[in-house]
């Protein structure tokens, strides 16, 4: 049995960083920059031991289990009333690895932030520190603790280190974006509270301990009403359409190590949301309302290929390509059997790695040329072929190239898919035959080609990025060339889920 | 009641706040050579100083003549209203010395206000209820028009004044129709006489209950009841409008859990829905206008009016529960807002204007305060590692275990809307660069220290509320009695 | 109802007190002259009064407490005039005016 | 036997040595890269030999071998594996001998270019994935070095990746072939749902013993040939193998002639079992293979550039085996495709000689290089021969065995005629092209004086092929194959398939009417295009239209040019353009601005005067009032 | 007899009052208050409380109006001749009488409990007593109202140096 302190020191170690970057001078930039690099490593560290040791040979239960009571026998509130409650099962270990990954990545990308980069990451701390609190606690009032946590910094984050861009037909300011990411985080959040209070009135244990309430059989007409709130409210998060536009605007606004992480990491605590939440503790509800899901997860994938084949802004693009590999996952999850949702627990984490690799690589050009236009770039891979090749490996797992992440969470999909709804199988594969037509096109028309002198000054990235690079491409790799590891956690957790045949 | 209790020693510490007054006139008129600033801290340190001897009461459940309760629940309030009076009187310092004249009679105001607040919270009978937010009315209206010169304080005052005679004799007019149909002004008794059946009596009831929302609506700043309110706090010395929006807010409260819970509880359902329709109007009004407004005392005044109505739902839904949740929002709202109010008010002494827009460059300026300013607000905005989210939490989870869910669905999506208007302040702060030759500004300790002991508070309350939370809860055990 | 006592019944105290009560509510709405405001607000007061005596004096004779809170009206109403008087001539002399519709610089 | 996955680790560890290291290494470190290749090949020829003993003990049906690869206990559990018969072997075979010779050539061909290690790692990547890809023995393997195979063509046809016209070129090939791949993957997914497994032979046989939903089966079989054609540039797939010319030489030869575009064929050949099993399917793989054949055949006639029209001659040989394939003659297929590698890479490789030699490919710029490269161009003649089904060289014989076979088959003979109508007019354009390349008088001089003879690095692996070219066809006689150590001959060691060995049988009516119909298209094409080779312009003057159709390949590329510009970007347009009009600005920001107006109008009840404010209040005793007598009285 | 002089005070009262609300004249109105004032001492008189009606004759008719009247005259209303009505004038008739319909209800649909339809004699001596044993904290906190009203009203309106 292993202890729960390894969770827990996921989130207090960022915490403190956080704190203690409080009192760390401005102008000791320095100062900041090696204390998060050596915390995102710590943490790194941290959840690589986790991840793998998470024993698979013990039925996919919670471990790491921790138990701390913090409000308790007071007002409504029974014994354990609300607990700070940790513990991770095959589905949370992936994720927890993730973050790891992605956190220590963006500490590494961030490096050159010039502007306060000590309020910076202070944020950048409170944020990671709310990342890891949802993928591990097991209270239903951390976990939305954690998860509004998460989506605290962000106003800021985006709105003072963000970028505002002119486009032919619009323009998005930072603070624009920022704005409406964060309103629309938590107008979708507040289904979540709403749908927290039905639970928690319902069940009548004076508990907010989520296996506490796993163990209640709620009445199927209460499920059926709200599934959808834990659902949407999940979904905006993870861009469910048609509530995904904060998704686009604000990643082309976020700073680089920000979109790694929102679009990394923060997207798949939505659908890591509707796991729990959803189908975990109101299993009749999601066996009721998963076509519905599935409809518009499809929506999701079409939807975004096309959009992103139109887009000429890097990030744009790989904005959109988010919204439609994030459906992939929730279609995953709306088939509602071991495939599919293996498979979006997998997709979870493919994602997050190679979105995440995408916007660190964006952003080391655009540091250097402040354009993302696809158009303006040509040849690039004459003057910086390490760019061209980080940026492609990633662009083929993301079209589900077989031996990178990407195609194995694919293909557990689509098998999953076409064991319930062949149609949406049919539909996601075709969508993941767009993607190779809109990475191509932007392969072709800014990596290769004649070298637009414009950019004859513009460097090779630096080492950090290459590191950065190197890390999330090695996870990519990994998962691609042996997802055992992650295949063998993650179905002994997801057969034990209600409901998921 | 048979042997009634003439235990005049239960009063200490009114009378030591009292003393306080004197001492601080007799200070300003008899010892000129001291430095008008001592006032504010002589004033602050003795309020604190109270505050700790009010503690004496602890677990003390006893009552002058039933008139006066004197348990939890009052000492809890004596700390919350002392505390609160010594914030606003440490972080008016700077502001008295230059903006207002007769600085005696300021705090010793501010104290005998203080008085009232308490008795508000503590009298079990109407009379004396009734008087104690006299006394905490008339210093208010004094306070806020305090600016003498200022067009703008004259306006609020006369404002407030007017108004506030207007409700309060409405409230009156309520009491006596109350004191008609039950013969007393004890609470007890009036819920006893209750319990007899009211159904010759109905209309006069309602009517009454009506006419006593009306008072205290008008207190809280209750929609339809709130139109003083961001004219009132634009106009006042900010120092005043925060005491306005926490202090007065509070005992307002602190009266009407003790009033409904101890002696309309029992006609529970003829008075729950107006609460309930009040809460929900406060709830819309509030937050959507605060999205209009550009100056920062008018926008807090606003969002005050919204979290007043999230407090109203607890009250409609009135129980041990709710009013513990209720409390527990109340003081959690109590800390952030005198957060927020410390750094306006320190802004306000620096720059001398307190619109929104001139906040422009905070992050800048003066560092501590802007960290304090956006967690106090994310705070307000119910974001959790601060109070905000806990507090809002438990008390929309005991509003729904009440049955209110459809006012827990107007409460969450407003709160939203309050989120918007937060982030647009600290937009200014955090954003936006100062302008040219704006430099950074010297702070003065007493207020970068005072920010900093709020956002403790503000932390303390998010992260463990336990003893808080129980000690609350206990509190409100007796106002039911 | 059949009047025992003195011919006149405790109705007829309340309504009298009403009817004062609403008048005086028209005159805080109707006038713009903060004086004139201030005594429709005693108005007010008064009717309150005649209401608790009443009450005192019919229903609840033991503790009579209605006319001690008359006595208590009385005064804080005094207090109220003077401070209120206190005010308004502040305002007078800053502004030239008593008239409290013109004294709306403060809005929106 | 079992130990096959050695194969592909060779040349993926060159791939991985030169991925890394080849700055630092000498010459690049093409050597390694080589003698990696050189191995395998030996290896190869051992495991043919373990083969075919094992076939001669008469107890052969395939060595399989896997491992588990990742495992859902009740639900999948997927293994990865390699499986050796013959029709691996004879892949096996093609595709390391070519590389081979390939890379030989391209020390001198590539010689000196800028990024001479990345061209040789990923030529060793490629080879690697075409090893695993026939190895395969479960499809989903199948499907990942399929798509590896793509990516690699891909990334070679880029390779001059500053001209945009190959970035262009590369990026329509993987789009092109992505497009038959969903179709695979899509197939393999129903399969599997079906049989719940990707093993091919438990699949072929439960789809034998009609275990599999006949729809299901249907749609499945469709999917898979849709992926075959995308890959082997079949009708309507096709468009992207002339682009691929962008790519070097090489490369042309090795992926784009010998192994790669044969994939498809072989995928096929190996689920035929399967495509037999549904009904129509045969016809269908039939006439999507004459149709591409003809129009290839007619389109090569108009191509100017040397290479194009060795292209083109690809894709006339590629429709040829499909049907092959479509028709039964397995056999007969796999023969074309041995001896088609040959020959095909010896056209392509000395189409690269003739090019590195005069920088030029228009055919209207060449022209009577014949002494100029003595030894390019019999060499070329002979593969276009070969190509042709000129007796005795190799395309005859594999030609022949086709015709035979469509004529045994159950195809309706209308297939055959089509056939022998396609016959003259390859014959034709390959004599229009040898032609107008080494005959007739230099049409520009400067091009003409500037050639040279290459080096012998390339031109030794010319005379091998050409040799090949010209003997590889005799295997078909049981002696050749017995002295070359199979039993029973080659044929009958390709041909044990499970539907009984058919010996060779010389069907004479049938050799003649080829034979005299190649030799009527040779002459035809002699006539047209020799000397001044007025004729052919006066046939272009004569039919304008038809020649503008041949030379513009019928316009499909810009029908499809047309599609996908006014389909399918067009709709990412209209979806672009929706989601910032409608779901954002209205939805999103219309909801902010409707909030905000709300709050303008509750503003602006604050009027600032105090008998409002008391209205107000007396208003809300009121309403409350009047609402509580109603509600509670 | 005691019906007659109810209704004779009850016509003071509101007629005052009305004289109030309505007059043109400030002065007037703070005239008719007065009366209206002196009504409502009567009415005290008729509920036998002669000390209540002591206190409202001294303090209201007394000291208050002479108060109001002081500073009518301060702030000269009278020279500027003008309008002492709003501009929501019928808007606060209906809403007045609107509040009135509303008692009227009330004390119609009302039969008021332990009714003893006499009125009982209040002592002088047991008022004064209970006002100062029983009732002394709210005594206390009235005078505490007072103290702040009587500061309140100096700070406020005293004329600062160099005012004026």
């Amino acid at each position: 049995m292993h202890s729960g302190y390894w969770l827990i020191s996921t989130i207090v170690i960022p915490l403190i960083a956080a704190a203690v970057l409080v009192g760390v001078p401005d102008d000791k930039k320095d100062v900041t920059r090696w204390l998060s690099a050596i915390v995102g490593a710590v943490l790194f560290a941290i959840s690589v031991y986790v991840f793998f040791a998470y024993e698979t040979d013990r039925g996919g239960g919670y471990q790491f289990y921790h138990r701390t009571d913090w409000l308790q026998n007071v007002a409504f509130l029974g014994p354990h009333g609300i607990a700070l409650t940790f513990g991770i099962d095959g589905i949370a270990a992936p994720m927890v690895l993730l973050t790891g990954v992605v956190a220590f990545g963006g500490a590494l990308i961030s490096w050159k932030i010039e502007h306060h980069n000590k309020d910076f990451f202070i944020l950048f701390w409170v944020l990671v520190a709310g990342v890891f609190g949802t993928f591990t606690s097991l209270d239903l009032f951390f976990f939305f603790f954690f998860y509004e946590v998460a989506v605290l910094p962000m106003y800021l984050l985006i709105a003072v280190w963000g970028s505002s861009s002119v486009f032919e037909t619009f323009s998005r300011t930072k603070e624009y974006s920022a704005m409406k990411l964060t309103v629309m985080l938590v107008a979708a959040s507040i289904l979540i509270f709403l749908g927290i209070f039905a639970v928690f009135h319902e069940a009548g244990k004076g508990t907010f301990d989520l296996q506490t309430l796993y163990a209640y059989q709620f009445d199927d007409r209460f499920q059926k009403i709200v599934f959808p709130l834990f659902v949407i409210g999940c979904g905006v998060l993870a861009g469910l359409w048609p509530f995904h536009t904060w998704s686009p605007d604000g990643h082309v606004s976020a700073p680089t190590a920000v979109s790694m992480l929102h679009a990394g990491v923060l997207m798949k605590l939505g659908a890591f949301g509707i796991i729990r939440l959803g189908i975990q503790l109101l299993p009749a509800g999601a066996t009721f309302w998963m076509p519905g899901l599935m409809i518009l997860a499809t929506c999701n994938v079409v939807y975004g290929a096309f959009a992103a084949t139109a887009q000429r802004d890097w990030k744009y693009m790989i904005g959109y390509s988010s919204v439609s590999h994030m459906g992939l996952v929730l279609m995953g999850l709306a088939t509602m059997n071991v495939n599919g949702v293996d498979g979006a627990v997998l997709q979870m984490f493919a994602h997050g790695v190679m979105t995440a690799t995408f916007f660190a690589m964006v952003g080391s050009v655009y540091d250097q040329t402040h354009t993302r236009d696809m158009r303006l770039y040509s040849g690039m891979v004459n003057k910086m072929p390490l760019f061209v090749f980080f940026m492609g490996v990633a662009g083929l797992a993301s079209l589900g190239l077989p031996g990178l992440a990407g195609f194995i969470a694919e293909f557990n999909i689509f098998v999953g898919t076409f064991r319930t709804y062949p149609w949406a199988g049919a539909l996601g594969i075709f969508a993941a035959a767009m993607t190779a037509v809109y990475i191509l096109r932007m392969m072709a028309m800014s990596f290769f080609g004649p070298f637009n002198e414009k950019w004859a000054d513009v460097k090779e990235m630096t080492y950090l990025e290459r590191g950065t690079a190197v890390l999330l491409l090695g996870s990519m790799l990994f998962m691609g060339l042996y997802p055992a590891p992650f295949i063998d956690r993650i179905q002994e957790s997801v057969r034990l889920l209600p409901g998921v045949s | 009641m048979s042997q009634l209790n003439y235990d005049y020693t239960l009063f200490i510490p009114e009378y030591l706040l009292a003393g306080l007054a004197v001492l601080v006139v007799a200070l300003d008129l008899y010892v000129p050579q001291v430095r008008k600033a001592w006032l504010s801290y002589i004033a602050g340190v003795g309020l604190l100083a109270i505050a700790g001897v009010s503690l004496v009461w602890i677990n003390k459940e006893t009552n002058f003549a039933h008139i006066v309760a004197i348990d939890n629940y009052t000492t809890y309030f004596r700390v919350f209203f002392t505390v609160t009076a010594a914030v606003v009187c440490l972080s008016s310092a700077k502001l008295v010395e230059d903006k207002l004249r007769h600085p005696g009679e300021y705090y010793a105001l501010i104290i005998l206000s203080t008085i009232g607040a308490i008795g508000m919270a503590a009298s079990r009978e109407l009379m004396t209820a009734y008087l104690s937010l006299e006394l905490l009315s008339f210093s208010l209206y004094i306070l806020v028009g305090f600016q003498k010169f200022d067009k703008k304080s004259n306006e609020a005052g006369i404002k407030y004044l007017l108004l506030g005679a207007f409700a309060s004799a409405m409230f009156l007019y309520g009491l006596s129709l109350i004191y008609g149909v039950t013969g007393t002004t004890y609470y007890s008794q009036i819920a006893e006489s209750l319990k007899a059946g009211t159904s010759d009596y109905t209309f006069a009831l309602l009517m009454g209950l009506v006419l006593i929302l009306t008072g205290l609506g008008f207190k809280v700043a209750a929609v339809p009841f709130h139109m003083w309110t961001p004219d009132a706090y634009e106009g006042a010395p900010v120092a005043i409008t925060a005491y306005l929006s926490t202090t007065s807010k509070a005992a307002g409260f602190a009266l009407l859990l003790r009033l409904f819970g101890g002696a309309f509880q029992g006609v529970h359902d003829d008075w729950s829905w107006m609460i309930a329709g009040i809460a929900a109007a406060t709830m819309i009004l509030g937050n959507l206008v605060a999205l209009q407004q550009h100056n920062i005392k008018r926008l807090m005044a606003y969002s005050s009016i919204g979290q007043v109505g999230y407090m109203l739902m607890g009250v409609a839904g009135l129980s041990h529960d709710t009013a513990s949740a209720l409390v527990l929002h109340l003081t959690g709202y109590m800390v952030s807002n005198m957060a927020i109010f410390v750094v306006i008010i320190a802004w306000h002494n620096m720059t001398g204007t307190d619109e929104i827009a001139d906040f422009r460059g905070m992050r800048e300026r003066a560092p501590l305060l802007a960290g304090v300013l956006a967690g106090a607000l994310f705070s307000l905005a119910g974001l959790p590692l601060f109070a905000g989210f806990v507090t809002k939490f438990i008390l929309f989870q005991s509003v729904v275990d009440a049955g209110y869910y459809w006012l827990a669905v107007i409460a969450t999506v407003t709160s939203v809307v309050s989120l918007y208007y937060y982030l647009q302040v600290m937009r200014q702060a955090f954003v936006e660069k100062p302008s040219e030759g704006e430099g950074a500004l010297s702070v003065p300790v007493l207020m970068n220290g005072l920010a900093f002991v709020l956002m403790l508070g503000v932390f303390y309350i998010g992260l463990y509320p336990q003893q808080l939370f129980d000690a609350i809860d206990n509190a409100t055990s007796f106002i039911f009695v | 109802m059949e009047n025992v006592a003195a011919g006149v019944s405790l109705q007829h105290y309340v309504v009298l007190s009403m009817i004062l009560f609403s008048i005086g509510v028209y005159g805080v709405l109707a006038r713009r002259n903060a004086v004139l405001i201030l005594m429709s607000v005693e108005l007010m007061l008064n009717a309150v009064s005649i209401n608790m005596v009443a009450f005192a004096v019919y229903t609840a004779p033991s503790l009579f407490q209605g006319i001690i809170f008359a006595i208590f009206i009385i005064a804080i109403a005094a207090a109220e005039v003077g401070l209120a008087l206190g005010v308004i001539l502040r305002i007078f002399r800053n502004r030239g005016t008593a008239n409290v519709d013109e004294v709306d610089s403060l809005k929106w | 036997m079992g130990d096959a996955w050695i194969l592909p680790a060779l040349p993926v560890a060159g791939f991985v040595i030169l991925l890394l290291l080849s700055p630092w290494l000498p010459r690049k470190g093409d050597w390694i890269a080589i003698a990696l290749m050189a191995t395998a090949f030996v290896l190869v020829l051992a495991l043919g030999k373990d083969v075919a003993d094992a076939i001669g003990q008469g107890n052969f049906h395939g060595t399989a071998r896997s491992w588990q690869w990742f495992y859902v206990p009740g639900y999948m559990e997927i293994r990865m594996g390699t499986f050796v018969d013959q029709i691996t072997l004879v892949m096996l075979f093609c595709v390391t001998f070519v590389a081979l010779l390939v890379m030989i050539y391209s020390t001198g061909y590539m010689h000196g270019d800028r990024r001479y290690g990345w061209f040789y790692a990923i030529v060793s990547l490629f080879v690697a994935s075409m090893l695993t890809l026939v190895l395969a023995d479960n499809l989903l393997l199948l499907y990942f070095a399929w798509e590896l195979v793509g990516l690699c063509s891909m990334l070679l046809i880029g390779y001059y990746n500053d001209k945009q016209s190959a970035a262009e070129a590369s990026k329509k090939a993987f789009i092109t072939t992505r497009v038959g791949d969903v179709g695979l993957l899509i197939g393999i997914l129903i399969l599997f749902t079906q049989t719940h497994t990707f093993n091919i032979h438990h699949i072929l046989d439960m789809a034998q013993a009609g275990q599999i939903n006949e729809r299901w089966l249907t749609g499945a079989a469709i999917c898979m040939f849709a992926g075959a054609c995308g890959k082997s540039a079949q009708f309507p797939l096709h468009v992207w193998l002339p682009d691929a010319m962008e790519g070097p030489t090489p490369v042309s030869a090795l992926i784009h002639a010998a192994t790669m575009v044969v994939a498809g064929v072989y995928l096929v050949a190996r689920m035929l079992p399967l495509f037999q099993v549904v009904d129509g399917m045969p016809e269908l793989i039939t006439t999507i293979g004459l149709i591409t054949t003809i129009m290839a055949a007619l389109m090569g006639l108009a191509q100017r550039d040397i290479k194009r029209v060795v292209a083109y001659s690809t894709l006339n040989s590629l429709g040829l085996m499909f049907v092959a394939l479509g028709s039964g003659a397995v056999g007969a297929a796999m023969l074309y495709l041995f001896a088609h590698a040959f020959f095909k890479a010896l056209l392509f490789l000395s189409c690269g000689s003739v090019i590195h030699a005069t920088e030029e490919q228009e055919v209207d710029k060449l022209g009577g290089l014949w002494g100029k490269l003595p030894i390019t161009a019999p060499v070329f003649t002979v593969g276009a021969l070969a190509m042709a089904g000129l007796a005795p060289i190799s395309g005859f014989w594999a030609k022949d065995e086709i015709l035979v076979g469509v004529k045994n088959g159950e195809m309706s003979q209308l297939v055959l005629v089509a056939l022998l109508i396609s016959l003259p007019i390859t014959a034709m354009y390959m004599m229009r092209v040898t032609l107008l390349t080494f005959f007739g008088r230099p049409k520009d001089h400067h091009v003409y004086e500037h050639a040279h003879e290459s080096a012998p690095a390339m031109t030794l692996p010319l005379i091998i092929l050409a040799v090949l070219a010209l003997v590889s066809g005799f295997v078909v006689f049981e002696g050749v194959g017995k002295a070359l150590g199979f039993h029973s001959g080659w044929l009958g060691f390709v041909y044990n398939l499970g539907e009984g060995p058919e010996t060779y049988s010389a069907d004479w009516a049938m050799s003649i009417s080829s034979i005299v119909l190649v030799v009527a298209g040779l002459g035809a094409g002699w006539w047209f295009w020799s000397g001044e080779a007025k004729p052919a312009e006066r046939a272009a003057a004569f039919s304008p239209l038809t020649y503008k159709l041949f030379l513009n390949r019928f316009y499909i590329d810009e029908v499809y040019q047309l599609v996908i510009d006014h389909v399918v970007l067009a709709a990412g347009q209209v979806v672009a353009v929706f989601d910032r009009a409608v779901v954002n600005d209205t939805g999103v920001n219309g909801t902010g601005e409707a909030t905000d107006f709300l709050g303008w109008i509750g503003k602006h009840q604050q009027t600032g005067k105090i008998p409002n404010y008391a209205l107000a209040i007396v208003v809300g005793v009121v309403v409350i009032a009047a609402v509580a007598f109603g509600y509670r009285g | 007899m005691t019906q007659v002089f109810f209704y004779i005070m009850a016509a003071t009262v509101i007629s005052g009052a009305l004289g109030v609300v309505l007059v043109r004249s400030v002065v007037y109105a703070a005239l008719f208050l007065v009366m209206s004032l002196l009504g409502v001492a009567g009415v005290y008189l008729l509920l036998s409380v002669e000390f209540l009606a002591l206190v409202q004759v001294l303090i209201y008719s007394g000291a208050v109006m002479v108060l109001i009247i002081f500073v009518l005259m301060l702030t000269r209303v009278e020279d500027l001749k003008q309008n002492l009505d709003g501009d929501q004038r019928p808007l606060a008739a209906v809403a007045a009488l609107a509040l009135l319909g509303a008692f009227i209800t009330v004390a119609s649909q009302t039969t008021w409990p332990r009714n003893v339809d006499e009125l009982t004699v209040v002592p002088f001596t047991s008022i004064s007593d209970a006002l100062f044993n029983r009732w002394a904290v709210p005594f206390e906190i009235a005078s505490g109202v007072l103290l702040v009203a009587l500061v309140g009203a100096v700070v406020i309106s005293m004329q600062e140096e160099g005012e004026r």
